[in-house]
């Protein structure tokens, strides 16, 4: 469902991401990888819209989505994460992921000042999918909570929430699992095959490969902006060029 | 149960504002009252971009004269009635505003602020030197009060009043149900990050356009109401300490709420006037208050009040209040490079 | 000596440490294990000067630190490499560093000596010497951090999840290089979430929980802990 | 030739103004991350402390600069201790109204001590210098040579001393500077005193040439506001060469244009500038 | 004893300060000669004040406080200084049956038709044929314009221009500048220096204008200056350094360098009251204001009635005593305006020679 092909980014001399193609099937959980500073983050803001590609295409469900803004690419169903977990900190849990449905609803100025029954509506709506995404991460307790007083592990579920809310079908999750205890870890994963089991398309970047090598389907590899290998957590973890550049003899 | 307190609220302080012409006894109080009205109208508009939606605009009190010109041009010059005038009072600065907007608001914070201050100086001089079209320094004189409608006689300081408090109104419903539907609450989620209201598919342009838009259109709408009550136009309503001013009552009240700016609008004013003893020394006394205000009442009055029932609601009793993060105004961004 | 006693901290009406005592001798490398939340960061904040125990005492050396600006702190010799790195992002590497070494810029020899060795320490610094700290990758930032602190010549490094977001492979390499730190002598304090690696380098450890000590004990003890075990090594 | 070269000498005395005047503000905004809008009244302290040290106590032009000089980093320093330091952590339209109550405040006490009168200030350099065809009063001159001449001395300062670079680290990351031992306060404190010592030595060099008054600030603020964004917030090379384009752009413009029109000119170069470059011409792109 | 009040509002804060508290200064000046004397109007004993509030410029402000003034201070009569705040107080000040003592030059001060309006000083036309004539015969037939570009120089300008060319003079450059904005006007005067004119047409407030002929000087100018009466020739004289820059300059008469007796006599008054200071005409005008006001209500035999005050004003003016008098206001037109015989002044060899406008106006 997600296709890329020979990908590229250049910020100034540096090429954060060189000729990446890959492709993502629907309903599977792929995971990158790679040294720090291997261009993952970059390789998600390409494919989100967030920065313009300097060459290559990304396909979405067919569609060339290549240069589409972030806002664009969401219409279409790609949902995102960031690295560092941002939320409106300022907000309730629940005021969070109500904006998270806003890109499904058309009310414009007009049925806010008639106050049409299409906004009252939409509303309800926007109301019960954040319900119902926060729900499926288990955080219906929190929903009168401001989010910037919540627990990392908490913020990183709200997060998850959010990027649902938006009724996606791709999800690219920078780090779900960063700076989260192994106990709570195992829940995120299972969290995140729980999503994958729901049809979603889940892409992730982890630094943690006891995590990944159990859950992704596929594993992508990155090195200085290059693709060196993608395979099966068992191909991967075979692969001479992945253990030299990134899991070292232990993980093996 | 929120909802209604909020509700008995606001009647209570329209009731207030009907009476207040006959407690208040004579025209002078009725002009500050109207004139801090007139600037409530602009401050609720200046409040939608900047506290809810964190663009803090410079140049708003260049778009009240834009409106306030295009009342006093269209009367004064083309013998427009002063109605149909008005009605093209906010239009007129929306129109601008889209233009400006359109450039201006790829700029954040800082960028943004500095960017709109020299819009409205540019502005300001325009307004100034545009001798053909705007009457440049001298001003535009005999502007025409509103015509009547029916009984009702707007050269009359007690309908006046009533006139304005009645935009007042208006301004504060719409301003009402803007905010506390989806569309305010996207607004606010721009302010919040607009990269992750990015990512949750805001059209972060087209959004902040229209708050910008409209946010100019209600200080165009002052601006209109302000030359049929003033009456006389000079470059000087443009001028950006007016902005000052108008950001002053939003922080005093408390930005990003409803009800602040307008408190701010109506309690600020009369503070000055009753100030004027000091004359030319009040500001040796004003700066430092506002100084002091900023530094121990940082949410402004409503805010501060607001954030307390928040709290209290969001937790539940037993759970420990964590310290206050600010809230509804724009975060500095600096702190987040690395 | 570096040790706390009974130390409280609020973050407004919040509290997040409750009488807090931990202690680490000349030479030790003593983890703090915990959760997310835990308050191993406000330990840390707290014994550096950013934060201000609101009861309690720390001490290090012949100094109480309560009260003590964080600038005295570092000259005391009290290092903290913080989570999230808190570079200079616009300067150059290398401008971190010296900075790193603020505290000693009198003497220049020195400066230049420490500087030598966090290169052996970190080569790919030297070669990213002119970048802007900024632009380097996040493992290169963490390194950046850590020889920042190494810098000041710290007698007590506290170093505040250095694997934070790091490569497995890289991690190991920092596990050594903490190793290496301590065992030249320096003092170390490590709050970590990979409790396992860390517990490996170890001589004692901390659990902390919700603001308070729940458990303390040797590396093995704790590496054998049941509850451990299930809580922060995950196997 | 010589009107040209003369409106370049003109570009260049407002643009050394500017710079300095801009400089301060920069340095500032870079450790606070707000805009001072107060700094335009520390520059007219400024004038008003050297015309009291000058033309009531009779000192020389040039303890009169200094003595300028200390009183308004002291003014500066104070209001970083009791307004901007309490205020470290709002959000930066309080610092902003903040900065606006402490520009009130000394607006009008100037005018209480001093009256509301238009001042003169002596200077010794009254010649007019004759080059050529050229026609140089000395003042201008003076002002060319010490703006330029403090500006190599801050660049020197910042880049090649370790407290310069303090102030550069704090105002990257100010815990960052705190935990390898620099002592926030008094980086904060030393750049508001920098920044108000080079606002009330711009004020001393311009104010002979110009008068001494209360609203004398305002015409500058504004400027320094446009170069620094023009410059790049907090970049010291920006708000030079932010200054010289703006000083250049008035004087070329209201000679080649219209005087009318030169503020025109000036704000519409900026809106130019960052419709093209919107972090201005010097910003690094640290996000 | 009651008290009557006669209301100010005009800029105390900010930029404009001075000028208002100049205007100020002559108001206060008035009341309190006033009061020194037992002040009986209608039969009954009053005393005499002035309440002042600050505008800062600012229209609107000004209808405020002149509300303010009427309905709590119960004044007849207020005088505001600047055209903005007076148009903005005509949109009301009938209805409110207050008195406006108008300080502006601008004609559409009475042009309009308010019957409860006064213009205080003498509208400015009448100098400019004199003027005209003064500097053409003297430095030649070029003059180039840079007066400052607010309201009234723009009027003095926009009626100057004309009677120049008429006159057989040419204008060979334009160029206003922003006195009170500007921050240098080098660059602006070297732009019509360059055009080669004999005169220069300047003024703006007094200080800003003395700078702009200090730097014409500097950069080479040679000629004569024009400077319209809102600059004081005394007051520009102490900011370039005594007369001698402006050598070969018209402009009008300060009161203080006027040597007749009664102007003398009020200098030197007006000094004995504020040490080191000089009156101008925004002082002495407005001081004569409040007296003529006063006389007014004497005449009328009321304190509150301002059409009574307001149809006495003309024979006030006309019967006030000469010190009262000192710039010679001769009583109102039609319109509400002062009419008067000034006094211009020529400096010639270091000092000001006054010459009688009328005089000059007759001979031409
Ligand atoms: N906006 C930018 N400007 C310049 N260089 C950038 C920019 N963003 C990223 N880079 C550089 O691109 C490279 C890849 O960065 P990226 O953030 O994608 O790495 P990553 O694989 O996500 O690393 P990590 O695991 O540490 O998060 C790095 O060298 C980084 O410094
Ligand atoms: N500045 C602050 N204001 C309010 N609360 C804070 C602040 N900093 C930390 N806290 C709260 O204090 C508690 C302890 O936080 P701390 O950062 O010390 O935990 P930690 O053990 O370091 O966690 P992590 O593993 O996430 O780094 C948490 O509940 C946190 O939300
Ligand atoms: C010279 C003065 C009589 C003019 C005055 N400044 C005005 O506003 O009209
Ligand atoms: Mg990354
Ligand atoms: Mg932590």
């Amino acid at each position: 469902m997600l296709e890329i092909e020979s990908l590229s980014k250049r910020f100034g001399g540096l090429t954060a991401v060189n000729a990446v193609s890959a492709s993502f099937a629907r309903g599977t959980i792929n995971a990158i990888i790679g040294p720090n500073g291997a261009g993952k983050t970059t390789f998600f803001n390409l494919v989100s819209g967030t920065i313009r590609p300097t060459s290559g295409r990304v396909l979405f469900d067919g569609r060339d989505v290549t240069g589409l803004r972030a806002d664009q690419a969401a219409r279409l169903g790609m949902a995102r994460t960031f690295q560092t977990t941002a939320l409106f900190d300022t907000a309730t849990v629940l005021d969070n992921l109500i904006v998270g449905h806003r890109l499904r609803t058309r009310s414009t100025l007009v049925d806010v000042i008639l106050g049409t029954n299409r906004l009252r509506d939409e509303e309800r709506i926007c109301r019960e999918k954040a319900r119902a995404a926060l729900d499926f991460v288990g955080l219906s307790h929190l929903e009168a909570r401001v989010a910037g007083d919540i627990s990392q592990e908490e913020r990183k579920r709200v997060a998850f929430a959010l990027a649902l809310s938006t009724d996606p079908t791709l999800l690219l999750l920078d780090e779900p699992a960063g700076g989260v205890n192994p106990e709570e870890t195992d829940g995120l994963a299972q969290l995140i095959r729980k999503m994958a089991k729901s049809g979603l398309t889940v892409c992730l970047i982890e630094h943690k490969m006891d995590m990944i090598m159990n859950l992704a389907d596929r594993i992508l590899v990155l090195n200085y902006g290059e693709k060196i290998a993608e395979g099966t957590p068992a191909e991967i973890r075979a692969n001479p060029a992945v253990i030299e550049a990134y899991l070292g003899t232990e993980h093996a | 149960m929120k909802l209604v307190n909020a509700r008995t609220g606001w009647s209570l302080l329209l009731l207030l504002a009907l009476a207040f012409p006959f407690m208040a006894g004579n025209d002078y109080h009725l002009t500050v009252m109207s004139t801090a009205y007139i600037y409530a109208i602009a401050t609720v508009g200046l409040n939608l971009i900047t506290g809810y939606t964190g663009q803090f605009n410079l140049a708003h009190s260049g778009f009240m004269a834009v409106g306030a010109y295009t009342v006093g041009i269209l009367t004064v010059d083309h013998g427009v009635p002063f109605w149909a005038a008005f009605a093209l009072s906010g239009l007129v600065a929306a129109f601008i505003g889209f233009f400006v907007g359109l450039v201006s608001l790829r700029l954040k914070t800082h960028f943004f602020s500095i960017f709109t201050l020299c819009v409205g100086y540019i502005m300001f001089l325009l307004i100034e030197k545009w001798e053909s079209l705007t009457h440049g320094t001298v001003g535009i004189v005999g502007i025409p009060a509103p015509e009547s409608i029916g009984p009702l006689d707007f050269s009359e300081p007690r309908t006046q009043y009533y006139m304005v408090l009645f935009f007042l109104v208006a301004s504060l419903w719409i301003m009402h149900r803007i905010v506390h539907s989806l569309l305010g609450r996207t607004f606010v989620a721009i302010r919040n990050g607009d990269e992750l209201a990015q990512a949750l598919g805001i059209n972060l342009m087209r959004n902040k356009l229209l708050a910008f838009m409209l946010s100019v259109f209600f200080s165009g709408m002052a601006g209109g109401l302000y030359a049929g009550y003033v009456r006389f136009l000079g470059p000087g309503v443009a001028g950006v300490e007016h902005t000052f001013d108008m950001t002053m009552y939003m922080l005093v009240g408390g930005i990003g709420t409803l009800s602040g700016p307008l408190l701010g609008a109506i309690a600020v004013p009369w503070l000055t006037q009753y100030l004027q003893f000091l004359q030319e020394y009040r500001f040796v006394v004003f700066g430092p208050v506002l100084v002091l205000l900023v530094i121990f009442l940082p949410h402004g009055i409503v805010g501060t009040w607001l954030n307390r029932q928040r709290r209290k609601a969001a937790l539940p009793a037993t759970a420990p209040t964590p310290a206050p993060r600010l809230a509804a105004v724009p975060q500095e961004k600096g702190a987040r490079h690395a | 000596m570096l040790s706390l006693d009974r130390v409280s901290l609020s973050y407004g009406s919040f509290r997040a440490l409750h009488d807090v005592s931990i202690h680490a001798d000349d030479g030790e490398l003593v983890v703090l294990l915990g959760s997310n939340g835990a308050g191993k960061s406000s330990i840390f904040l707290t014994m550096s000067g950013l934060n201000r125990a609101s009861s309690g005492s720390i001490r290090f050396g012949a100094h109480e630190l309560v009260g003590r600006k964080p600038s005295q702190i570092v000259a005391d010799g009290l290092v903290h490499c913080p989570e999230g790195r808190k570079l200079f992002p616009g300067m150059s590497v290398l401008k971190n560093l010296t900075l790193g070494a603020y505290v000693h810029r009198s003497d220049s020899k020195g400066v230049k000596r420490t500087l030598d060795e966090v290169f052996e320490l970190f080569p790919i610094l030297h070669e990213k010497r002119e970048s802007p700290a900024g632009s380097l990758s996040g493992g290169q930032q963490q390194m950046v951090a850590i020889g920042r602190a190494l810098m000041g010549r710290p007698k007590a490094l506290l170093l505040d999840e250095p694997s934070l977001g790091l490569a497995p492979l890289v991690v190991k390499q920092m596990f050594e290089i903490i190793a290496r730190i301590n065992k030249a002598g320096t003092t170390v304090l490590l709050a970590e979430q990979n409790a396992y690696a860390a517990l490996n380098i170890a001589s004692r450890a901390y659990v902390i929980e919700q603001g308070r000590i729940v458990m303390e004990g040797g590396r093995d003890e704790l590496l054998n802990n049941p509850q451990v075990r299930k809580a922060y090594i995950g196997a | 030739m010589e009107l040209f070269l003369q409106q370049v000498l003109n570009g260049l005395t407002l643009g050394g103004v500017y710079s300095l005047v801009a400089l301060g503000l920069t340095l500032v905004y870079g450790i606070l991350h707000v805009p001072n809008f107060a700094h335009g009244a520390f520059y007219m302290a400024g004038a008003y402390s050297a015309f009291f040290l000058i033309n009531r106590m009779g000192l020389n032009y040039w303890w009169g600069m200094a003595g300028a000089a200390v009183t308004v980093a002291l003014i500066s320093v104070l209001s970083e201790r009791l307004v901007f330091h309490p205020l470290r952590k709002a959000p930066y339209l309080h610092h902003m109204i903040a900065s606006i109550g402490i520009l009130l405040f000394l607006e009008a006490g100037a005018q209480a001590l001093w009256g509301a009168d238009f001042h003169r200030m002596d200077t010794p350099y009254t010649q007019i210098v004759e080059l050529g065809s050229l026609t140089l009063p000395a003042q201008r001159l003076l002002i060319i040579g010490a703006a330029f001449g403090l500006v190599v001395l801050l660049q020197l300062f910042l880049k090649k001393t370790v407290t310069g670079a303090t102030i550069i680290a704090m105002a990257q990351n100010r815990e960052g500077a705190a935990l390898v031992g620099i002592d926030a306060n008094r980086v904060a404190m030393l750049t508001f005193a920098i920044a108000g010592a080079l606002a009330g030595m711009a004020a001393v060099l311009y104010a002979p040439i110009n008068l001494v008054y209360t609203s004398m600030g305002h015409l500058v603020i504004t400027k320094a506001f446009v170069i620094i964004v023009l410059g790049g917030m907090g970049s010291v090379p920006g708000a030079i060469v932010g200054g010289l384009i703006i000083g250049f752009a008035e004087a070329f413009g209201a000679f080649y244009i219209s005087t009318d029109y030169k503020d025109i000119i000036a704000f519409a170069l900026l809106v130019l500038i960052l419709s093209v470059r919107p972090q201005g011409l010097f910003a690094r792109g640290a996000h | 004893q009651e008290v009557i009040k006669i209301g100010f509002s005009g800029p105390l804060s900010g930029g404009a300060a001075l000028y208002g508290k100049n205007v100020l200064s002559g108001m206060q000046m008035a009341a309190a000669e006033i009061n020194a004397k037992p002040l009986d109007i209608g039969g009954k004993k009053y005393k005499l004040e002035i309440v002042a509030l600050d505008d800062k410029y600012n229209p609107s402000e000004t209808g405020i406080n002149v509300q303010r003034l009427v309905q709590q201070h119960k004044t007849a009569a207020v005088l505001v200084p600047h055209s903005g705040g007076i148009f903005a107080v005509q949109a009301f000040n009938e209805k409110s049956k207050v008195l406006l003592l108008a300080y502006t030059s601008l004609p559409q001060a009475t042009e309009r038709g308010n019957t409860l309006t006064v213009r205080i000083p003498p509208d400015f036309t009448g100098y400019i044929g004199p003027f005209t004539k003064a500097m053409m015969t003297r430095h030649g037939k070029n003059v180039a314009l840079a007066a400052a570009d607010h309201d009234y120089a723009k009027a003095w300008a926009a009626a100057f221009k004309p009677a120049w060319e008429a006159a057989g003079g040419k204008v060979v450059a334009e160029n206003p500048m922003s006195y009170n904005k500007a921050t240098d006007f080098y660059s602006g005067v070297s732009r019509v220096i360059q055009a080669k004119p004999d005169v220069l047409f300047i003024g703006g407030a007094s200080e800003p204008t003395a700078l702009v002929a200090k730097q014409a000087r500097e950069l080479g100018f040679k000629g004569g200056f024009i400077i319209i009466d809102q600059a004081k020739i005394d007051e520009m004289a102490k900011v370039v350094g005594g007369l001698g820059p402006l050598e070969g300059s018209v402009g009008v008469m300060p009161v203080s360098g006027d040597d007749r007796p009664e102007p003398a006599a009020f200098t030197a008054r007006y000094r004995k009251a504020n040490p080191g200071k000089d009156p101008s005409s925004e002082i002495s005008l407005n001081y004569s204001a409040v007296h003529a006001t006063v006389a007014a209500m004497k005449l009328a035999g009321t304190v509150s009635d301002a059409a009574a005050i307001r149809a006495k004003m003309d024979q006030a003016f006309k019967t006030l005593p000469p010190e009262h008098n000192p710039n010679d206001i001769e009583g109102l037109d039609a319109k509400g305006g002062t009419v008067a015989n000034t006094i211009i002044g020529v400096v010639e060899g270091g000092k000001i020679k006054g010459q009688f406008l009328r005089a000059l106006n007759a001979a031409k």
